[in-house]
């Protein structure tokens, strides 16, 4: 059956969710998100028998939605990420309560990263610039809420402004570019784009002119340097779940479309030959906002001593990393095509990102604020918790045997087979960053003496999906097999 | 009955008392005397036969390196281990007596076994490597002797000094047989004389110098000669017999031992020969200075021993390794009586060393007396002593071969005489200056007997039959009359002149200050490691710890840390900043983009 | 919108840049002939454009009031209490 | 459209536009922005998208503003003082401004986009009359007036956006009512006033404002 | 599941069961004996064994990923044999040395054997992956060990060694990537290390540079070569007794391994050129630089740290030799280096743990009051300068004949070189004896009378003191293990001149 019908299964159970929190409303938070989860499961399993566009391909909608294997992937990835945070947020909830107020709406928080994983499914697979520009702005708009949504935590709000106004900018320069790239090729569609910029000659200024607009605004969306400002005070302000929903889900969704139109203003014109054309400015301005994304993110992080925005500045790092495997379009002694390299570091991103916000989403709720050293002695106080910590670090910091590891080894890989020398010594650094300041998260739940001796309560559920995660990180780590079987 | 048993037996004792008998102190004694003493009897019965065998096959890399742990048993290795098994029992029985009463004497006697057993390895050495291997550990025994009452601290630190003089000389010495192994590509003697024989002589002359010059420089070492001869005087502070046994006899001969065994090198470059026969000639002539101030018994017969050593090795250097084994066997017998007789009187006066605390021993102790005379005038060259015969031989060759040695030679012989009437004299006749003296005792029938027989040997052992006998190959030198009347007057002179200014004298009349601390020489050691070493050591952890550690290191950490810093500033949470930024990256992205190409 | 400290401007200013880029879009369309008539894609992305701006606005001030009912104020350059 | 209407319309609305950011008080800001939205509804018809013109005036100057004036009242924001002028922020965004109008104003110099002006595009109403016959009978819903009003030569636009709009891009509609219904829902759950509760962080627990 | 998996996941497994609880020491000591047993087995079996072609005893693959092409495969030769012996020996000392109930037991037994068991993988894996990886996996615990059950300042000594290995390792990994990348040849991209060897030669000269110079620096950092030896000191000094002994014994092997088995054979081109001279210049620096000081220091367990890695310069000479003579001294004196200093750090943990102090100033006249223990800590400092009889000095002599083998009359910078180093000798018994001197002769200090030093030292030190004095006695035990004909070896001149056909297939053109 044709892979549009999935996301209308996530709108309907949203639409179901909604009614059931107005009229059962003892079904309370936890009832909600298992129903969402459950279902959301239900549609990842519907995923792989999803048929992609027919070959006749004579509906119109196709012209607008692509059914890809890395649009399917890509979808796998927004629910598994979608069904997390719901979890999450279950744990989050006592948090919410504090800062909700009697006003309620806890039930809400749950259904909302239901319809933004519908919208991230519509953007994974938009090859339109049209259908690209309102998937975005449905997730953008989703995220603007869930950022802003504790609305009595100061915090929360102020997060939720900047991340507004800066998103709406963007959104601006968006629709700038767009109108721009619509103007030059008179089409929308990516594929036919990238035939027409092929032939189109003379126009380069033009071109280079709607591709710079477009970066600005995915390079805000995916956290690139220099529109990053925003990263760190949304990730402390907006509630755990949304920080840790933003650092996956948005981010992937940035990726993807922006790997899309990568490939459309490239074409088949992958290694860069140095003769002048706007290819090689396009490579050579994806190097360089790489480099620094990845400078920054690690460099800045070094200093932190607050949890979420050291989570945040090695997002930012990550994403230099990713940037990176962009910039090498076409690697050639690899198989695997810069996109799939994408995709696969995102898949390794995202159990370990997540794992992370779990943790510290179960010891926040018990704590209160989100300082390293709230981690402290964790070691002795819930050694469960301090070893999936311990496995996710190591995971972000590249350590062999994580699945982190092989994200770098790949990226690094492409860097070296299109000899980016300057680049590779830049990720060396971040890397090598990476071990300092992720070592002092070890440093603090290993060394530290625990503030207050209460062991933290974990439960069942989230102990078991911990695991899950814990293992994750491991096991794909030792054979990468299976995310590229998924991939291909 | 193959040379390999002569290997065996001392390191057989030495794991006997390590394993064995640790406890008991007399029972490990008896273990080690057994064994040098059964070393003795093998040596006898292999006396007649020649014959070389592998015995071990240590390192072999395919047909690249071949190193293996052979045994040599020919003429220069008979004698050779003839007088080392031979002084050895003898020291082992008079240090039965002289060691009864010391608590760690089974540690006492392992490391004596030890030192057989690794003299005995370099003695039947048939290459370089097996001979450095023995060497060290030659080293390694001597220190753990001289270092026996290590809580005493002056003799901790003598042993150091020891071994790290030593080590320096093994510099030298790994290098030339690098340098040999390099050139031949064999380490054997044989190979090496093959080699040589072959005719390559000529292509790296200079470079055979240096390779012998480098031996030489393992030979100084372990002979203490002239540079490295500091830690001689200071290894008295071992037990006596120790002092005997490897200070007089047989591990300072090791280095003469060693140069003779690579004669045929030495030949090969004459300059070789011109630099170890001056360094000889001095050395001797330094220590015969040094030895007329001293007023410890031992240190005495440390200077004596450096000197004669010196006159080996000048001869060496002239080139006739006969006259110089010669000279080692008589100087062994002779030099071993002379300090187990100082043994005996420091015994004997409660270990008092210092010659002007003693006097008068003449009555009270006879047969040491006897003894002693006996020892001192073999080395002085009184005629028709054994060292008469050998010192005369190697006067003979100093005339023929270069002039200005003889003059230096016969310069020593005259000094050697001078002090070694002086110690007589003091110790012996005259009155006793301290009580210890005063009632000091013959001693016990154990400990004077080994020196009636050295006494005897050192008389013997320059004649021909007798030296024929000991496998010494007599240098064919003849009856040269100028020779025998100059070495005569020096002896004559020399007694004469010490026997007339110290007669009953309380103290030493004249003291010569550089003379009495030894030119100096510890004096300027000491300065050079304080500064030079410790000093730059010092100066390079400093350097090390501010550079590398500093500078790189720290200096990469703190940049980061600024850096990182100087980002965070930029994030000051203010919207209005943050969009500026924001406008302005978003101008930069544009301008790079589309107008830098 | 960078000089302005009053968060209500801001959102306004915002419109004006989104109605700005309409105004291309249209005119990019119309300057286009697709089958004769002036290429109506464009068009339709402004539509979206304008009710995505509306919905943005709407959430905008939203946030705008939640923040004056717990600041008392809209002034931008207020809100730094999280930084470094 | 001849060309005196366009600069009149043109510095209509840059004028307004300008004069939002320059005045303090929010509501003659809100008014200045109501009159350049009408101007650029006059550039839209100008370019024949009538039917946007319209929505723009409708969407735009009605309801947004109104929200705003009416937000503006509720929460009786008093005019923003003078307190300090503060130069640099000003400066920087001035400059900001002016160095991105000069990048567009470089890329667009040189892009000669090949037609001088709106008349050397007419409207072939021929062609696209030929056009709509020949697919009439491939099953593409075509709306009738549309094609009679392009028989008589005016380009009924509301009807070709329609019929574009609900046959091309229906999936994009289906999009929009997720957006706006999640717009809604946000907008719900921010806007819920409670109970005087104790918040923490802020200024201390005085009663909510009542509007 | 060949003998070879076991040792590695024999270590892997004890290590898991006691960090869920079981008896640390008893399963600690069980394994190791376990795993010194296996590698004894090994040992004799592999004698009896002739070669494969490129060189190994016995080799198992299981692929795990086809393209790039990652496999777990194990294989064992001459080189890797005697350290997996290096390994288990000093594994199992390091565990007799520490108490069950020392501080952070627990913690100390599960380091050893994941020290052991990464040090294992990595000696045994042919697959560069996994080389790494295990490499990576042995560091963990002891930055963790040296952070939590260390002495002194641990926290920055553990906070520098991570940082300063982490970006060794970094530096390394881009090495290796490249080595990958470019010396897979036709048939795809490939971990495995036998096939790359094949390739190895054909690289261009630029590429080989490259790949060296990354490689060099990052192996040169993991072993403290000079410039980059630093971290040593500070980490041994405050790290506890038994991490110290693997790391320094076992792990620092790693990086020689590395350049012996990857760097050297792989890149001949490259390692003749410009990085000859550059490492004889930094072994010196290693050797006299560190050993002054060595002199220098006034505490034992620093002093022993710099003196380990002065030592690292005799090796790296053995392998700047590039013939059969130089390599295999190099193999022998990582065995003996290795097992001496794990012998020195282990009675000077004793030490600090008895006496409760290791500074020269404070201790004195211990041989009185502890003679076994003095004998045996004599031992230990005598074999560590190379007194014949102990492998040290096998393996030194080896190292030094192999520098001036043919080298054809004319001093060259090998030999310069060489003559330098032999001069560490001396530095050596200097501070050797110095320590010796200060801590046991002399007079009774008032901090060593006191205390008597406990038992339980006695078994792992005549353990290890045996192992030396064998191969000390008969080096021959391992050498005709490791090939012995100059084409062989890796990297000898002789290998780059002619076309590697030892390796016996298609190998047409020649690699010069």
């Amino acid at each position: 059956m044709p892979a549009y019908i999935l996301e209308l299964i996530v709108v309907g159970l949203g639409l179901i969710l909604l009614l059931l929190e107005s009229f059962l409303p003892r079904l309370g938070a936890k009832g909600l998100a298992a129903i969402g989860s459950v279902g959301l499961l239900v549609v990842l399993f519907l995923l792989p028998s999803v048929t992609g566009a027919p070959s006749e391909s004579t509906g119109i909608i196709w012209k607008f939605y692509s059914a890809d294997s890395l649009a399917l992937f890509y979808k796998g990835l927004a629910l598994i990420t979608t069904i997390l945070v719901l979890m999450m947020s279950v744990v989050y909830v006592p948090v919410m309560q504090r800062y909700l107020g009697t006003g309620g709406g806890v039930g809400e928080y749950l259904i909302l990263p239901v319809f933004t994983c519908a919208g991230l499914m519509w953007m994974a697979s938009a090859n339109d610039l049209t259908s690209i520009f309102v998937s975005l702005e449905v997730v953008t708009i989703g995220f603007y809420i869930m950022v802003a949504y504790m609305r009595r935590n100061v915090g929360s709000l102020e997060a939720g402004v900047k991340y507004l106004i800066l998103g709406a900018v963007s959104t601006g320069f968006l629709v700038y570019g767009i109108a721009f790239l619509f103007g030059v090729t008179g089409q929308t569609n990516l594929d036919v784009i990238s035939t027409v910029l092929g032939l189109l000659e003379g126009q380069d200024k033009i071109i280079l002119f709607s591709f710079a607009l477009l970066l600005v605004a995915f390079g805000f969306k995916v956290a690139a340097v220099p529109f990053q400002m925003w990263v760190p005070d949304v990730y402390q302000g907006a509630p755990t779940p949304t920080a840790a929903f933003l650092s996956v889900g948005s981010k992937a969704a940035g990726f993807i479309v922006l790997s899309r139109i990568v490939d459309a203003f490239l074409g088949d014109h992958g290694v860069q030959t140095g003769d002048g054309s706007y290819q090689d400015q396009i490579q050579r301005v994806l190097l360089v906002v790489a480099g620094a994304t990845i400078l920054f993110g690690s460099l800045a992080a070094i200093p932190q001593t607050n949890f979420k925005r050291l989570m945040a500045y090695s997002s930012i790092s990550h994403a230099g990393f990713i940037l990176l495997a962009l910039a090498c379009a076409y690697p050639v002694r690899m198989d695997m095509a810069s996109g799939e390299v994408v995709a696969f570091y995102l898949a390794a991103y995202l159990p370990m990102t997540m794992a992370a916000f779990f943790v510290l989403c179960i010891v926040r709720s018990s704590r209160g604020e989100e300082e390293i050293s709230v981690l402290d002695g964790l070691g002795k106080r819930s050694p469960f918790l301090a070893f999936v910590l311990l496995v996710s670090v190591m995971g972000l910091a590249g350590i062999p045997l994580t699945v982190g590891f092989l994200g770098k080894l790949y990226v690094f890989q492409a860097a070296l087979d299109q000899g980016h020398f300057v680049l590779l010594a830049i990720a060396t650094l971040g890397a090598a960053a990476g071990f300092y300041y992720y070592f002092k998260v070890v440093r603090s739940m290993y060394w530290n003496a625990p503030s207050d001796q209460d062991a933290i309560a974990v439960g069942t559920g989230s102990r078991v999906l911990l695991a899950l995660l814990a293992a994750a990180i491991i096991f794909l780590g030792l054979n990468q097999g299976i995310i590229l079987g998924f991939l291909r | 009955m193959s040379p390999a048993l002569l290997l065996l037996l001392p390191l057989l004792s030495v794991v006997v008392i390590f394993f064995g008998t640790k406890w008991s102190g007399t029972l490990s004694a008896l273990v080690s005397v057994a064994s040098v003493a059964g070393s003795l009897g093998v040596t006898l019965a292999l006396f007649s036969t020649d014959s070389s065998m592998v015995a071990m096959n240590w390192i072999a890399l395919g047909d690249v390196l071949q190193v293996d742990i052979g045994l040599r048993w020919d003429r220069l290795a008979r004698g050779m281990m003839f007088v080392v098994t031979l002084v050895g029992t003898l020291v082992h029985v008079f240090s039965l007596a002289y060691m009864r009463e010391d608590e760690a004497k089974a540690r006492y006697f392992g490391c004596l076994s030890l030192f057989m057993f690794s003299m005995t390895g370099i003695v039947l050495a048939d290459n370089l490597v097996m001979m450095f291997i023995f060497w060290e550990l030659v080293g390694v025994s001597s220190y753990l002797l001289i270092g026996h009452w290590f809580t005493k601290a002056s003799a901790a630190d003598a042993a150091k000094k020891a071994f790290i003089t030593n080590r320096i000389g093994d510099f030298g010495f790994l290098i030339g047989i690098l340098m040999l192994f390099g050139l031949t590509g064999t380490v054997s003697f044989t190979g090496l004389e093959n080699w040589l024989a072959g005719g390559h002589a000529g292509a790296s002359a200079g470079l055979l110098t240096a390779a012998a010059l480098c031996l030489f420089c393992g030979a100084v070492g372990k002979s203490a000669q002239a540079p490295l001869h500091v830690w001689l005087p200071d290894a008295m502070e071992g037990p006596t017999p120790v002092s005997a046994l490897i200070h007089a006899a047989t591990m300072v001969a090791a280095g003469v031992f060693m140069l003779v065994r690579v004669g045929f090198l030495i030949e090969a470059s004459e300059t070789a020969g011109l630099v170890i026969a001056w360094v000889g000639g001095f050395t001797a002539l330094l220590a015969a200075l040094m030895a007329t101030q001293q007023d410890d018994i031992k240190k005495i017969l440390a200077y004596s021993t450096l000197s004669q050593l010196g006159y080996m090795v000048m001869v060496v250097g002239l080139g006739s390794g006969e006259a110089a084994m010669f000279h080692l066997y008589t100087h062994a017998f002779f030099k071993a009586l002379l300090f187990l007789g100082a043994g005996a009187i420091i015994y004997a006066c409660h270990h008092e060393q210092n010659i002007w605390k003693m006097g008068g021993l003449k009555t009270r102790m006879p047969i040491t007396f006897a003894a002693f005379g006996i020892g001192t005038l073999a080395l002085i060259a009184f005629p028709f002593t054994s060292g008469f015969f050998s010192k005369e031989a190697i006067l003979d060759i100093a005339l023929h071969e270069n002039k200005l040695l003889f003059l230096i030679a016969a310069g020593v012989a005259f000094l050697t005489a001078f002090y070694m009437s002086r110690l007589l004299v003091v110790t012996f006749l005259g009155a006793p200056r301290s009580e210890h003296a005063g009632h000091a005792k013959e001693v016990s029938v154990i400990m004077f007997v080994p020196l009636l027989i050295l006494a005897f040997l050192s008389v013997v052992a320059g004649y021909k039959p007798v030296a024929e006998l000991l496998q010494a190959q007599l240098p064919d030198v003849h009856w040269n009359w100028f020779v025998f009347f100059v070495s005569l007057a020096t002896m004559l002179a020399g007694a004469g002149l010490g026997f007339l200014r110290y007669l009953d004298k309380r103290s030493e009349p004249k003291v010569i200050p550089v003379l009495a601390n030894k030119f100096y020489f510890d004096e300027a050691y000491g300065w050079a490691v304080r500064n030079l070493q410790d000093g730059l050591a010092w100066v390079v952890r400093g350097l090390d710890a501010l550079f590398i550690d500093g500078l790189a290191v720290g200096g990469i950490t703190r940049l980061t840390e600024g850096v990182g810093c100087l980002f965070r500033r930029v994030i000051t949470g203010n919207l209005q900043a943050y969009s500026y930024l924001f406008g302005v990256g978003v101008f930069v992205l544009i301008y790079f983009t589309v107008f830098l190409r | 919108m960078i000089i302005r400290r009053s968060a209500l401007v801001i959102l306004m200013c915002l419109e004006i840049m989104l109605s700005a880029a309409n105004l291309a879009l249209v005119a990019f369309s119309r300057f286009r002939l697709e089958a004769g008539l002036p290429d109506y894609d464009g068009q339709m992305l402004v539509f979206f454009v304008i009710t995505v701006a509306a919905a943005e606005v709407a959430v905008g001030l939203a946030i705008v009031v939640a923040l004056f009912r717990s600041r008392r104020t809209i002034d931008v350059t207020t809100l730094t209490s999280m930084s470094h | 459209m001849p060309l005196p209407l366009f600069i009149l319309f043109s510095a209509l609305t840059l004028g307004f536009a300008v004069a939002v950011i320059a005045n303090r008080n929010p509501v003659t800001a809100a008014l200045c922005l109501v009159v350049s939205f009408v101007g650029l509804a006059a550039l839209f018809i100008g370019l024949s998208a009538f039917f946007i013109g319209i929505v723009q005036i409708l969407v735009y100057a009605g309801a947004v503003m109104v929200l705003f004036l009416f937000i503006i009242m509720l929460m009786d924001i008093e005019e923003e003082e003078r307190k300090h002028f503060d130069r640099l922020r000003t400066a920087g965004g001035i400059a900001v401004g002016i160095g991105v109008a000069f990048l567009i104003g470089g890329v667009l110099w040189d892009f000669d986009y090949g037609k001088a002006s709106l008349d050397d595009v007419p409207v072939q109403f021929e062609a696209a009359i030929t056009l709509r016959e020949a697919d009439a009978d491939s099953g593409i819903v075509r709306s009738a007036n549309a094609t009679a009003a392009l028989r008589e030569g005016r380009l009924k636009d509301v009807a070709l956006v329609g019929e574009k709009l609900f046959n091309d891009y229906n999936l994009h509609l289906q999009m929009i009512a997720v957006l706006i219904l999640i717009a809604t829902i946000g907008v719900v759950t921010l806007g819920k006033k409670d109970s005087p509760a104790p918040d923490s962080g802020s200024s201390g627990g005085d009663k909510a404002s009542e509007s | 599941m060949g003998i070879l998996d076991i040792l590695i996941i024999l270590p892997v497994l004890a290590a898991a069961l006691i960090g869920f609880g079981a008896p640390a020491r008893v399963t600690a000591l069980a394994t190791a004996g376990v795993n010194f047993l296996a590698s004894l087995y090994l040992f004799f079996w592999c004698r009896g064994q002739v070669a494969d072609s490129a060189g190994y005893f016995f080799r198992t693959s299981t692929p795990i990923a086809e393209n790039p092409g990652i496999n777990w495969a194990l294989g064992v030769d001459g080189m890797a044999l005697v350290l997996v012996l290096l390994t288990t020996v000093v594994t199992l000392a390091a565990t007799l040395f520490t108490k069950g109930d020392a501080k952070h037991a627990r913690l100390l037994f599960s380091s050893i054997l994941l020290i052991a068991a990464g040090a294992l993988g990595a000696f045994l894996s042919t697959d560069i992956f996994f080389f790494y990886a295990f490499h990576e996996l042995a560091l963990v615990p002891t930055f963790l060990g040296i952070g939590i059950a260390g002495h002194g300042d641990r926290k920055a000594a553990a906070w520098k060694i991570t940082v300063y290995l982490g970006v060794g390792s970094m530096v390394l990994l881009i090495g290796l990537l490249g080595l990958v990348l470019h010396a897979s040849g036709a048939g795809g991209v490939t971990f495995d290390m036998v096939e790359l060897m094949a390739h190895g030669a054909t690289l261009g000269g630029a590429t080989q540079n490259w790949i060296f110079a990354g490689l060099f620096i990052g192996f040169g950092i993991l072993v403290s070569l000079f410039p980059f030896h630093s971290w040593a000191a500070p980490a041994y000094a405050s790290a506890p007794t038994p991490i110290a002994m693997m790391h320094a014994g076992v792990l620092k092997k790693f990086g020689l391994y590395g350049l012996l088995r990857l760097a050297v054979p792989l890149l001949p081109q490259a390692s003749q050129g410009w990085a000859i001279n550059l490492l004889l210049l930094l072994l010196l620096g290693n050797i006299l630089w560190v050993g002054l000081i060595t002199i220098a220091e006034r505490s034992l367990d620093t002093m022993l740290a710099n003196s380990s890695v002065m030592h690292m310069g005799y090796i790296f000479l053995g392998v700047a030799c590039f013939n059969v003579v130089g390599s295999s001294g190099a193999v022998l004196l990582m065995f003996a280096h290795g097992i001496s200093i794990a012998l020195l750090f282990g009675l000077c943990g004793k030490l600090r743990d008895d006496v409760g102090t290791v500074r020269f100033d404070m201790l004195g006249g211990l041989g009185s009051v502890a003679p076994g223990f003095a004998f045996v800590f004599g031992l230990g400092a005598f074999a560590s300068i190379g007194l014949p009889g102990f492998a040290n000095f096998a393996g030194e002599v080896m190292v030094f004949l192999g520098s001036f083998k043919d080298f054809g009359g004319e001093i060259g910078r090998l030999q310069v070189t060489a003559m330098l180093a032999v001069w560490g000798i001396v530095i050596s018994a200097v501070y050797a004896l110095r320590a010796y001197r200060n801590i046991f002769q002399g007079e009774v200090s008032a901090a060593s009378d006191s205390r008597v030093i406990t038992k339980g030292w006695r078994f792992p030190s005549y353990l290890l003191i045996a192992a030396l004095l064998i191969i000390g006695c008969f080096p021959n035990l391992f050498l005709n293990l490791l090939p012995s004909t100059d084409s062989a070896v890796p990297g000898s001149a002789a290998t780059a001149s002619q076309t590697s056909d030892h390796h016996g297939h298609d190998h047409d053109h020649d690699g010069h």
